[in-house]
């Protein structure tokens, strides 16, 4: 269970937002709105623990963020505007590499179906340089399946994702929060969402 | 009466504090300085009979060497306690202090290398304490180089907080291994500091004289805090209501 | 001590003079460059609260 | 813990294999800079034994020093970088497993063409010797040294003067014993035991302190 107490936020000499407080339970997805330059990307990376909050605090399951530290980020899987892939390496490399670095022992054809299901069949030993912006996109959304982290921070996920992945990366979204995943997203697609309840948070006036 | 160290932390209470210290280091300096100059210069005895009246140098130089060593320490303090309570004020204050260090640097370097001309004949000979005195100087632009590299104030005192820390664990080592080459034979200082020997009137004069300097370092920082805490704070309300009383 | 004595400083004269004067002039110019600094610094702040108050209205 | 830091160390080493051209520039600018000299010093034997220890270490620091750069900059750009300190691994580990390839990649090759120089500068079998021990155990506190200013200077334009100016202050005690080590092997019956133990010294502090520098940079660039 995730809670935010009276987080505030200050990037280049600006007060982003302050006196932030919410809550997050198992099984709930929340929606961040807010025009561009209201801190949507800061809050996210502050709850993943890349942006050092000017003062608040962060508790998972009522243990403050900060003493757990590695425990933490074994909860979290955080997705930015990078796809956070290298170019060089292959698809497979790729994910194997971030399995392994996330702790979770992936065996090979684990792997092999989750590039399978984001429709990468085929691609999966071709150099990420070669793939498309989408197929980039596609990998590094792949991640989501084989990993075991509880809380997802996705920024924008679906931003240059043809339509059929659309829907594909919604389902996957839906099902991890059937399952009792959290999920952190700031997009401008809804999810349609089968199980679990949604919250929405309104940044910036 | 205890003195709540926290009601300063803050710019706004710290920015008029800092206004009222900066005449009285002002004038601090000066008296002493004068004071310090008139002693080492009249009441120095003929023990400085004419082939060593260079010694006169040393007023100048030990002085600013000591403030450049201590100033570096003091930008390491500030940063530290920067990181530590993640007080913005306090980087501010390190931020300040960094370009005098380095000022009292360039006058050691110019006072030893005008020193060694008369004492040795040569402008640099590459004695240890003169060497180290240069890389501090190096140090110094390179945490000043990178303070100025990063436009987002954060990251930047941050960054130059980890580097002024990296930078302090590194000195000793440095400055042994330039006083030191040879570790089989190591001749610590083979020129041996004169600071024993010397004569009562020199030493109270020299001091006098690090005591001006230290005011002057007092000084200086000062007024470029209040600087640095303009600029940063710009858009906060003392700042702007401060604005409209001088306007 | 005459004046001329004190300005010759047994033949140093030239080396310490240099030295005790740079140190200072480099001091006076330290404290003016900052001390204008905070002229320029808050000219500015007060030229843009006026032109943030004039955008107000 | 082990296989996390094998992992980072053979992704890295696969990467540069991926890209042969990178592994071998700092190599070929190590000879450049070293096959200058005796163009401007003058090819006189005696001379060129005078300057080669010093020459020899030069070279390695500006070597070294130029393949910074690359050790977290790719990383950084492309979002790799963010996703390793949000790893649940201790961050020291994955800053080691860097260093570690960066080493093997730009630092080791600098000793293997060690004798070369050796050849080039007339020095003694023995002395080629000296030099490449001192630059086996002088290389990696480079490259631990350097991962620092790489860290602070993460994503800055003109990064890598500014890198430059920073750290090669602090390079300067293995300069001094690296370098002092080559030129005592020249003289016969020297004791050579201190300036070694001397450069284990500065590696196994490198070894301790800079990787918690290296990530609380990191920490600071990627926020």
């Amino acid at each position: 269970m995730l809670e935010i107490v009276d987080l505030a936020c200050i990037r280049g000499d600006r007060r982003l937002f302050s006196g932030l407080n919410f809550s997050l339970m198992p099984g709930s997805l929340l929606y961040i709105k807010g025009h561009n330059g209201s801190g949507k990307t800061t809050l996210l990376r502050t709850i993943c623990g890349l942006f050092l909050a000017e003062d608040g605090e962060i508790r998972w399951n009522d243990k403050n963020v900060r003493s757990l530290c590695e425990d933490y980020n074994k909860e979290v899987l955080y997705l930015g505007h990078h796809n956070g892939i290298k170019y060089d390496l292959t698809g497979y490399e790729n994910l194997q590499i971030s399995a392994t670095l996330d702790g979770d022992d992936v065996d090979e054809d684990k792997i092999l179906y989750a590039l399978a299901k984001m429709g990468l069949a085929g691609f999966e030993d071709l150099p990420t340089q070669v793939l498309s912006q989408g197929q980039k996109r596609r990998v590094a959304l792949a991640r989501l399946l084989i990993n075991s982290s509880k809380l997802w921070i996705l920024d924008e996920p679906f931003t240059a994702l043809d339509v059929a992945a659309v829907d594909l990366l919604q389902s996957v979204i839906a099902e991890h929060v059937a399952n009792g995943g959290m999920v952190i997203l700031t997009t401008h697609q809804e999810v349609a969402l089968t199980a679990g309840q949604v919250q929405t948070l309104q940044l910036g006036d | 009466m205890s003195i709540n160290w926290f009601k300063f932390s803050s710019p706004a209470t710290f920015y008029p504090l800092a206004g009222k210290l900066i005449p009285i280091f002002g004038v601090l300096t000066a008296l002493i300085g004068i004071f310090g100059l008139y002693w080492g210069f009249f009441q120095t005895p003929d023990v400085l009979t004419d082939q060593k009246q260079y010694y006169r140098i040393i007023f100048i130089h030990v002085p600013a060497a000591w403030m450049s060593m201590w100033l570096y320490v003091i930008v390491v303090a500030w940063s530290l306690i920067g990181l530590i309570f993640n007080a913005r004020l306090a980087y501010m204050i390190a931020a300040a202090v960094a370009p005098t260090g380095a000022i009292m640097t360039v006058l050691a370097l110019f006072t030893g290398a005008v020193w060694g001309k008369t004492s040795w004949g040569t402008w640099w000979d590459w004695d240890p304490r003169m060497t180290s005195e240069l890389i501090l100087l190096f140090i110094y632009v390179g945490y000043m180089a990178l303070r100025s590299a990063i436009e987002d104030n954060r990251r930047s005192d941050r960054a130059s907080a980890v580097l002024a820390l990296v930078g302090l664990v590194c000195i000793p080592v440095i400055f042994w291994s330039v006083n030191c080459p040879d570790p089989n034979q190591c001749a610590a200082l083979h020129q041996s500091s004169s600071m024993s020997g010397i004569e009562s009137n020199i030493l109270f004069a020299m001091l006098t004289m690090t005591v001006s300097f230290w005011m002057y370092c007092f000084l200086v920082p000062l007024m470029r805090a209040r600087n640095i805490i303009l600029e940063r704070e710009h858009d906060t309300a003392w700042v702007t209501e401060m604005l409209e009383v001088k306007k | 001590m005459s004046i001329t004595e004190f300005f010759h400083m047994g033949g140093f004269g030239l080396f310490i003079w240099s030295s005790v004067g740079v140190t200072f002039a480099l001091m006076a110019i330290e404290i003016i460059v900052v001390k204008k600094q905070h002229g320029t610094i808050s000219k500015r702040l007060t030229r843009m609260l006026r032109m943030n108050k004039k955008v107000d209205q | 813990m082990f296989n996390i830091f094998r992992c980072i160390v053979m992704r890295d080493l696969t990467l540069a294999m991926r890209r042969k051209t990178d592994v071998l520039t700092t190599m070929f600018f190590f000879i450049i800079v070293v096959s200058l000299f005796p163009l401007g010093v003058g090819t006189e034997k005696e001379t060129l034994r005078h300057i080669a220890p010093g020459v020899v270490w030069v070279a390695a620091l500006l070597a070294s020093m130029l393949a910074l750069e690359r050790l977290f900059a790719s990383d950084y750009s492309d979002g790799t970088l963010e996703q390793m300190l949000l790893t649940p691994q201790p961050l020291t580990v994955l800053v080691l497993g860097k260093v570690l390839a960066h080493w093997l990649l730009t630092g080791l090759p600098l000793v293997l063409i060690a004798p070369l120089v050796g050849l080039q500068y007339h020095l003694s079998i023995e002395s080629t010797g000296v030099m490449m021990l001192a630059l086996l155990i002088g290389t990696p506190v480079l490259s631990l040294i350097g991962a620092i200013g790489a860290a602070l200077t993460l994503g800055l334009r003109g990064g890598g003067i500014l890198l430059s100016l920073l750290i090669l202050p602090l390079y300067i005690p293995i300069l001094i014993y690296g370098s002092g080590a080559v030129a005592a092997s020249a003289i016969p019956g020297s004791e050579l035991q201190a300036y070694f133990s001397l450069l284990a010294a500065f590696l196994l502090m490198a070894l301790i302190f800079s990787p918690l520098a290296t990530a609380a940079g990191l920490r600071i660039s990627v926020e």
